[in-house]
C-alpha cells in the first residue's frame, strides 16, 4: 500500500513527460503541413493540433487511454473490434505455451540435475538456442507443423513455449541444486533413495527459484505467442492489432494492443506473484 | 529410411559415449568438459542431416546442414557485411548504452526508496511491452538505419539490468554497511568501496540476461525497416525469396555470436566476481 | 464437398475480394468446394506454405513465383485474375525528385521478401546501382508508408489501391507528391496470380477441382467488379483483426477493380514473356538466370472458362 | 527396521591406518593420516583439537560421507557403505539445517517417512523425542520461528527420532551460550546413559569433552592424527559439579597440554 | 586524524536511564530498558548474559548504529553520533565480516583509505597489525584462503589499524577453539595494558571475561537489563593460570549466579 503514491507520482512524472515528447515529437508535421500550405503556424497553434492528429508520431496518453477504453469497454468482448477478444485470442496461446514451456523446463531440469551427460550437453545448447532470432524462425515452426497437419492454438502455443522453456531450465536447476551439501548429506545418513532426495528435498528447496523463474517465463510466453500470431496471417489476437496497426499507420491502434499485452504481461506476472505467496507461505518458507 | 535408421543409430551411440565420458576421469580436463556438449551437437547435425534426407523434406522448408554449411562458406562476405551492421553497429552500441544506461539510473535511484518503490513496478509493466510492437515505433523515431536497432536494445536490456543492479546494490550485508558506518564512510566511499563491489554478481546476472536479448532486438527490429544489409535484413528478405540455407547461415552466425558474446561476458563476470562463492565451487 | 484451402499473399483486404465474394455468396458451395481462406502478412511466404502442403492454392505475384520455381519449387500459374499492375513508386516532391533521372542520390523505399524484383529490375534498366555510393540508397521499408511521412526516404513504393492513399489519407495532397508507374515505366511485372504445385496438378481429380476453384473466384472477381460496395463490405466481415476501415476498403475496391477488368482469369501469354523478358534483363544480377519451362498452364483456365 | 544387531560383543567402530586425502587445486590436503581407534558399544567418545585437524572429516568418514584413501574403518563388522544402508547412526551437524519448509514435527519425522515407519508409529516417535528435547508444543513451528538454541535441539530429537544405534555428532552445542549448553550437556548424559547408545561428539571446548566422554580423544593438524586418547576415570552419574573436582581438572589438564602440543603454531 | 582528545577526567561512555525499543510485526520488542552505565578510560567492560539480552544491542547503540528510544547516552561527552563521525571507535563485529573482493591486506588497509591516511602510512600500519594478530605472509591471500580463526584476527587487525581509543568487540573470538582463544586473549590484554584503550567486550565465556576484564556487567534479558556489575580485583598482569586461582573461581561463581537467575527459562 505505501508503494501507491510513489507508483502515482512517477506516473504523473511519465505522463507529463509523455505529454511534452508528443508535443516535441509531432510538431514537426504541422510544421511541414503548415509550410506545404505556405502558411506560417505560432507555437500557440500548433499545441493543440499535436494532441488530435489522426497519425502522430508519438500519440498524446489521452489519445491511448481513449483508445484502449474503446478497445477493452467499447464493444462487445465477442466483437472483432474488441481488444478484450484478442486478448483472450493471445491469452489462451501464452497459457497453453506456458504449460508446455514449463512443464518441459522442469523435465529438462531434472534431467540435467539428475543426469551428468545431460548437464553437460544441453546446457550450452538450451543457451545457444535462445540466441536465435524468434521471428525468423517463427514462420518456419508454423509452416513445419502445418505441413504436418498442426495448425490453430498449438503452432503458436509451441513458439511460445520455445521462449519460456529456457528461463525455468535456468531457475530449475539453480533450484534443484540450491540443496546446500549439508542437506543433501543429511539424506544420505538416512540411505535415502534418489527419489526420495527429490520429492522430500530438491523440489521444495526449488519453490522460491520455480516461482522467480515462472514469471519471467509467462512474460515470455506472452511475447512469443504475440510473435507466434504475425506469420499464422495475422487472423487474430493483439500480435496481429499491433501488426495490423503498423501496416495501417494507426498508431493509436498499436499503442493500445501494446498496453493490453503489457497490462495482461503484468496480470499474469501478479498472478503468479499470489500463488506463490500462498504457496510459500503454507511451506513455511515466507515469513 | 536408411538415413533415418543412421540417424537414429548415431544419436544412441553418441549418447552412450557421452554417458561414459561424463562418468570418466576425462572431465576434469577442459578438453574433455568441451567434448560432451561438442559431441551433442554434432549429434543434433547428424540427426538433422539424416531426418531431412530420410523424409526428403523439401529444401525450401527445411535445408541439411551440409548445403548451410556450403551456403555459409560461400557468403562469408555478405555474413561478415550484416554482421557488422547488426551485431557490431545495432547491438553491440545499444547493449553498452542500454546497460550503461541502467547502472546510472539504479544508483540514482537507489538514493530514493520513493523513486525505488514507484520506478521499479512502472519499470516491470514497460518491460513486459512486446518488443515486436515497440520495434516499429522505434524504427518511425529513429530512422532505418542502425540507431533504431541500438535504441531498440536499449530498451530491450534497460529494464533487466537495472533490477539487477537496484537488488544488487541492497545486496550488501547489514553488517558489511555497518562496519561503513563505524567508519563514517561519505555515500560515494560506500558506494564505491562496497556496495558497487557487492553488487556486480547481480549486475552481471542482468549482462548476461541482455547479451541475448541485445542480439535478438537487434535482429528483430530489422524486419521493421532497414538498410539493405544486416542478418534481419537478410533474413526476412531470403525467406521471401525462399533462400532458406542462407536464413539458417545467418541464424547460425546470431546463434555463435549470441553464444560468443555471452561467454565473454560470463568470462568477464569470473574475473570481476572471483570472490563470488558461485565461482569457486 | 471437396476441401480447399487458398493460402493469400497479404492480410484480409479488398485486394483479394473476389474470393470472399466468391466464398460468401456461395459461389464456392455451388461448385462443390468448401474453400478456406488464409490471410497472409509480412511474415507469410505463401510458397513455403503451399510447399509445406498448409494450402493447394495460392495468390502470388509472379517474378516471386519464378524465382521460388528456379529454386526447385515446382509451382505453376493456373490463373491469372490481375491484368494490370498497381505497384508505383511515390515521391515527395519537395525532395526534389521529378523525374527517373533525379533518384541518384536519394533514398528510395522498397518491399522485400519476394516483392523487391521489379524494383531492381528497373534501377538496373536506369543503370543505377542499389548500394549506395552514386547510385541509390535502398531502404527496406516496413510496413507501412512512415518513411515518406517523417521524410526518411524521398520516394517509398506504394500501391494505387493502398498505401497511395494512406499518404493521401495521412493529410499529404496529391500535388504535392509525384507518383512513377511500373506500367508506365514499362517494368511492370504480373501481380496477384494463382499458383498451385506442378505435381499434384498432373492429378486430374485435383486438376478438376483447380477448374472449379478458378471459375467460381472469377465469378466472385466479377461480381465484386460490379458492386465494389458490397464486396468491400463482404470483406470487412471476413477481416478477424477489426482493423480495417469501411471507407478505406470500399476506395480499395474501386482500385482493384481497375486491375482486374482486363482479365477473365487466363494468363495472357504476351504479359508473361514481357514479365519474363523484363526480370531477365536484371543487368548483372537478374532475378532468374534462364527462362522458365512450365511454369504456367492454360489448362485449368481453358477448362473453367469454357 | 531391522539393524544389525551382531557383533554386540566387537568393537562398534574400528579404524586400522586410516588415512583420507583431499585433491584440492593447489595440491593434496591430508586431512587424515594413519588413525588408529577402537570404539566399543556404548562408549561416548569426544573427539577434540585445533580447527582443521580433521575431526569433521573422521565422523564424516565413519558416515561414508566421506571415502578414506588409506587403511580400513568398520563400522559394527562392516563397511561404513554398508552400515549407512543399514541406517545404524543418527547424525546431527554442526548447524542445526532443519528443511525450512517443513515444521518443527516434519523435520523431525522426514527420517521416519523416508525409513517407511506407519503413519501411527511416526506420530509416537515425533511426540516422544520432541518431549525428550523440551520441545513439546513446538511442533507446529516452523524453524525460522525458533530461537538459535530450540533449532539445534530439533537436530538433536530427528537424530534420534529413528533410533539409531551410533550417534554421530559435530559440535552440537557450538552456537550456544553456557548455561543452556550446561543444561544440554545434562540431558545427553541422561540420554545416553538410559539407552546406551554409542556417541562420537565433536567439541572445542574441554569441560564439555571432559564432563561428557568415557573416553577423550585428541586429534593434532596437518595431517590430522590422533596424539592422544584418555580414558575418563569419572562415574556414569555426573552431576554438574563435578566440573569443580580435582580429578575433572586433572583430566582436563591433561587434555589441555595435549592440545596444545599439537598447535605447534602458527593456528 | 584529529579525534577529540578532550574529556581526558570524565567517563567515556555514560548511559542514563537508556531504554530502546524495536518496533515490530507482532508488537514491540523492549531490547534494552533503563540501563545505566558508567564507563572509564581505560575500561576494559565484559558484557555477558542468554542469547537475545541486548548486549549487542548495547553495543550497537554506543557504535551509532542503533538509535535509543529513551534515557541519555554519551560518548566521549557528545552523542554517540558524533562520536562516530569524529571516527572515536573500531568495531569487531561478531562475524568476521571480511569483504571478499579485497585481500586480506586490503581489508585491513579500508578503514586506512576512508579516513584518508597517505599510501606510505596505510602500508606501514597494515603491516604492523597484521604482525600484532600473527597474520604477517598472509596479506595477499583472500577471505576463504584462511581459516575462520584467521579471518576472525584479520577482522580485529581491521579494527586496530585506525588505532581508535575505544574498541567495541562483539564476541570477536567465538569461532575459535580453545586454545587459539586463549592466547588471542593473551594478545588482546597485552595490547590493552599498552594502548590504554577502552574496550567494550561481548561474550558468552565465562572465564573469558572475568580473564580479561576490569569490570563484568552481568545481564539479564526481556528487557534487557543490568542486573550485577562486578569490578574485578585481578591485577592488570593476567598469565593464564590466572583462571586457577581462587578469586579467579570466586568471581566466575559470582557471574554464573548471576546468569543462572537471568535464566528463568525455557531457553
Ligand atoms: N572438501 C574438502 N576439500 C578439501 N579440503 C578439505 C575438505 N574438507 C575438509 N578439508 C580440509 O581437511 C582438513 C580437516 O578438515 P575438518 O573439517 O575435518 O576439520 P575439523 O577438525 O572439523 O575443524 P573445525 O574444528 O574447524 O570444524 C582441513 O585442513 C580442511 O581444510
Ligand atoms: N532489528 C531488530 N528488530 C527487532 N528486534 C530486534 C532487532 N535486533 C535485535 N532485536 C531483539 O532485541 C533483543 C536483543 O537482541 P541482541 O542482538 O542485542 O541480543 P544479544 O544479547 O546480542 O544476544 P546474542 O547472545 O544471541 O547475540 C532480542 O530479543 C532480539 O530479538
Ligand atoms: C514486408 C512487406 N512486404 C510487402 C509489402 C507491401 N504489400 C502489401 S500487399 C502487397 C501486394 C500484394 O498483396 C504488397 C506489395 C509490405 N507492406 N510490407
Ligand atoms: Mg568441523
Ligand atoms: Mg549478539
Amino acid at each position: 500500500m505505501k508503494a501507491v503514491v510513489p507508483i502515482l507520482t512517477v506516473l504523473a512524472v511519465i505522463v507529463a513527460l509523455w505529454y511534452a515528447a508528443a508535443v516535441w515529437m509531432n510538431a514537426p508535421w504541422e510544421r511541414d503541413q503548415a509550410a506545404r500550405a505556405g502558411t506560417a503556424i505560432t507555437f500557440a497553434q500548433l499545441l493543440p493540433l499535436t494532441m488530435v492528429q489522426e497519425r502522430p508520431v508519438l500519440p498524446a496518453p489521452h489519445q491511448v487511454a481513449v483508445g484502449l477504453w474503446e478497445g477493452l469497454a467499447g464493444q462487445a468482448i465477442t466483437s472483432k473490434r474488441s481488444l478484450v477478444y484478442h486478448g483472450w485470442v493471445t491469452l489462451s496461446a501464452t497459457l497453453l505455451g506456458f504449460a508446455i514451456g514449463t512443464t518441459a523446463g522442469v523435465l529438462l531440469a531434472v534431467g540435467i540435475v539428475h543426469n551428468r551427460a545431460m548437464d553437460l550437453s544441453v546446457m550450452p545448447w538450451a543457451i545457444a538456442s535462445q540466441t536465435i532470432p524468434i521471428l525468423a524462425i517463427a514462420p518456419m515452426i508454423i509452416v513445419v507443423l502445418n505441413s504436418v497437419g498442426v495448425s490453430g492454438l498449438l503452432p503458436k502455443a509451441i513458439i511460445s513455449a520455445y521462449l519460456s522453456f529456457f528461463p525455468v531450465v535456468v531457475g530449475m536447476v539453480k533450484g534443484l541444486r540450491s540443496p546446500d551439501a549439508m542437506q543433501l548429506d543429511l539424506l544420505r545418513t538416512y540411505n535415502a533413495s534418489r527419489a526420495a532426495t527429490f520429492w522430500k528435498l530438491r523440489l521444495p528447496a526449488s519453490m522460491p527459484y520455480l516461482f522467480t523463474s515462472l514469471k519471467v517465463g509467462i512474460a515470455a510466453a506472452l511475447v512469443g505467442a504475440i510473435v507466434g500470431e504475425l506469420p499464422t496471417g495475422a487472423v487474430a489476437g493483439l500480435g496481429a492489432r499491433l501488426l495490423q496497426g503498423s501496416y495501417y499507420g494507426q498508431t493509436v491502434q498499436i499503442w493500445a494492443a501494446l498496453f493490453t499485452a503489457a497490462f495482461a504481461a503484468a496480470a499474469l506476472v501478479a498472478l503468479i506473484g499470489a500463488v506463490q505467496r500462498v504457496t510459500l507461505r503454507r511451506m513455511g518458507m515466507a515469513r | 529410411m536408411i538415413w533415418l535408421v543412421f540417424a537414429f543409430g548415431f544419436w544412441a551411440a553418441a549418447w552412450a559415449l557421452n554417458v561414459r565420458l561424463a562418468a570418466s576421469s576425462l572431465m576434469r580436463s577442459r578438453a574433455g568438459r568441451l567434448a560432451v556438449p561438442a559431441i551433442f551437437g554434432i549429434t543434433l547435425l547428424v540427426v538433422w542431416e539424416g531426418v531431412v534426407r530420410g523424409l526428403a523434406v523439401p529444401g525450401v522448408i527445411l535445408p541439411p546442414p551440409t548445403a548451410i554449411a556450403a551456403r555459409i562458406a560461400a557468403e562469408v562476405p555478405t555474413l561478415w557485411l550484416d554482421f557488422v551492421q547488426t551485431f557490431v553497429k545495432g547491438a553491440l552500441s545499444g547493449y553498452i548504452m542500454g546497460c550503461g544506461a541502467a547502472v546510472l539510473v539504479a544508483i540514482a535511484i537507489d538514493r530514493s526508496p520513493f523513486l525505488q518503490r514507484g520506478l521499479l513496478p512502472v519499470g516491470n509493466f514497460v518491460a513486459a511491452l512486446p518488443i515486436v510492437g515497440i520495434a516499429p515505433i522505434l524504427v518511425m523515431w529513429f530512422g532505418f538505419d542502425w540507431h533504431s536497432k541500438a535504441a531498440v536494445v536499449v530498451v530491450m536490456v534497460f529494464f533487466p539490468v537495472l533490477v539487477n543492479t537496484v537488488a544488487g546494490l541492497a545486496a550488501s550485508e547489514v553488517m558489511q554497511r555497518d562496519l561503513m558506518a563505524t567508519y563514517s564512510a561519505s555515500y560515494w566511499q560506500t558506494l564505491w568501496k562496497l556496495r558497487l563491489p557487492a553488487a556486480m554478481p547481480f549486475i552481471f546476472n542482468g549482462l548476461k540476461i541482455a547479451t541475448t536479448l541485445a542480439l535478438i532486438g537487434a535482429i528483430v527490429a530489422e524486419f521493421f525497416g532497414s538498410p539493405i544489409r544486416g542478418m534481419g535484413f537478410r533474413i526476412s528478405t531470403e525467406v521471401g525469396r525462399l533462400g532458406l540455407d542462407m536464413v539458417w547461415a545467418e541464424i547460425t552466425v546470431a546463434a555463435l555470436a549470441g553464444s560468443a558474446f555471452y561467454g565473454l561476458v560470463a568470462l568477464i563476470e569470473r574475473g570481476v566476481t572471483f570472490w563470488h562463492p558461485s565461482q569457486r565451487h | 464437398q471437396d476441401a480447399v484451402t487458398l493460402q493469400l499473399k497479404w492480410v484480409t483486404q479488398a485486394q483479394f475480394a473476389g474470393y470472399y465474394v466468391a466464398k460468401d455468396k456461395g459461389f464456392y458451395t455451388e461448385e462443390g468446394l468448401d474453400v478456406t481462406i488464409k490471410p497472409g502478412g509480412p511474415d507469410v511466404a505463401p510458397v513455403q506454405v503451399l510447399l509445406g502442403g498448409g494450402a493447394d492454392v495460392m495468390v502470388d505475384w509472379l517474378p516471386s513465383a519464378l524465382a521460388a520455381r528456379e529454386q526447385g519449387a515446382a509451382i505453376v500459374n493456373i490463373a491469372q485474375p490481375f491484368k494490370s499492375s498497381g505497384m508505383q513508386l511515390t515521391c515527395l516532391k519537395e525532395s526534389g525528385v521529378a523525374t527517373p533521372a533525379d533518384f541518384a542520390g536519394k533514398t528510395l523505399g522498397v518491399w522485400f521478401g519476394g516483392n523487391e524484383y521489379p524494383f531492381l529490375n528497373w534501377m538496373s534498366k536506369l543503370g543505377l546501382s542499389t548500394d549506395g555510393g552514386d547510385g541509390v540508397t535502398v531502404l527496406k521499408q516496413g510496413f507501412n508508408v512512415d518513411p515518406l511521412l517523417q521524410k526518411q526516404a524521398a520516394c517509398i513504393s506504394t500501391m494505387t489501391y493502398n498505401e497511395y492513399w494512406q499518404v493521401i489519407d495521412a493529410g499529404i495532397t496529391p500535388e504535392q507528391l509525384v507518383n512513377f508507374n511500373y506500367t508506365t515505366e514499362g517494368v511492370a511485372t504480373l501481380e496477384d496470380g494463382l499458383y498451385a504445385m506442378e505435381d499434384k496438378l498432373a492429378d486430374p481429380a485435383f486438376e478438376e477441382k483447380m477448374v472449379k476453384f478458378v471459375r467460381a473466384s472469377m465469378k466472385g472477381w466479377k461480381y465484386a467488379e460490379e458492386n465494389p460496395d458490397e464486396a468491400a463490405m463482404i470483406v470487412l466481415e471476413n477481416d478477424d483483426t477489426g482493423a480495417q476501415t469501411e471507407a478505406h476498403q470500399k476506395r480499395m475496391m474501386g482500385e482493384i477493380a481497375k486491375l482486374t477488368a482486363g482479365s477473365n482469369g487466363a494468363l495472357d501469354v504476351a504479359d508473361f514473356d514481357a514479365t519474363v523478358a523484363a526480370l531477365m534483363g536484371g543487368g548483372s544480377d537478374p532475378v532468374i538466370s534462364k527462362v522458365p519451362e512450365g511454369a504456367w498452364t492454360s489448362a485449368v483456365t481453358d477448362k473453367a472458362l469454357n | 527396521m531391522m539393524k544389525d544387531r551382531l557383533n554386540m560383543a566387537g568393537p562398534v567402530i574400528e579404524a586400522r591406518g586410516l588415512g583420507l586425502t583431499f585433491q584440492t587445486g593447489d595440491g593434496p590436503v591430508h586431512a587424515l593420516k594413519d588413525v588408529n581407534l577402537t570404539i566399543g558399544r556404548g562408549d561416548f567418545v569426544s573427539f577434540i583439537g585445533p580447527s582443521g585437524c580433521g575431526k569433521t572429516t573422521f565422523l564424516r568418514a565413519i558416515a561414508a560421507l566421506e571415502q578414506p584413501t588409506e587403511g580400513t574403518l568398520t563400522v559394527n563388522g562392516m563397511t561404513p557403505e554398508q552400515a549407512r544402508k543399514s541406517r545404524a547412526y543418527g547424525y546431527v551437524f554442526q548447524a542445526a539445517g532443519l528443511y525450512p519448509w517443513r515444521t518443527i514435527a516434519g523435520n523431525v519425522r522426514l527420517p521416519l517417512e523416508i525409513m517407511g515407519f506407519s503413519k501411527v508409529e511416526q506420530e509416537a516417535r515425533v511426540n516422544n523425542v520432541l518431549q525428550l528435547v523440551d520441545l513439546e508444543g513446538f511442533g507446529k513451528k516452523f524453524p525460522w520461528q525458533l530461537s538459535g538454541g530450540m533449532q539445534q535441539r530439533a537436530s538433536i530429537a530427528r537424530a534420534l527420532a529413528f533410533d539409531a544405534d551410533i550417534l554421530l555428532m559435530d559440535e552440537p552445542f557450538g552456537a550456544l551460550d553456557e548455561i543452556v549448553r550446561d543444561r544440554l550437556n545434562e540431558e545427553l548424559l541422561k540420554l545416553w546413559a538410559r539407552t546406551g547408545k554409542t556417541i562420537g561428539f565433536v567439541t572445542h571446548s574441554i569441560p564439555e569433552a571432559v564432563y561428557l566422554s568415557t573416553r577423550i580423544v585428541v586429534m593434532s593438524p596437518r595431517p590430522g592424527r590422533i596424539t592422544d586418547v584418555i580414558d575418563s576415570p569419572l562415574p556414569k552419574e555426573r552431576p554438574l559439579d563435578i566440573r569443580d573436582s580435582a580429578e575433572f581438572i586433572a583430566i582436563a589438564h591433561r587434555v589441555r597440554e595435549g592440545l596444545r602440543a599439537g598447535h605447534s603454531y602458527e593456528v
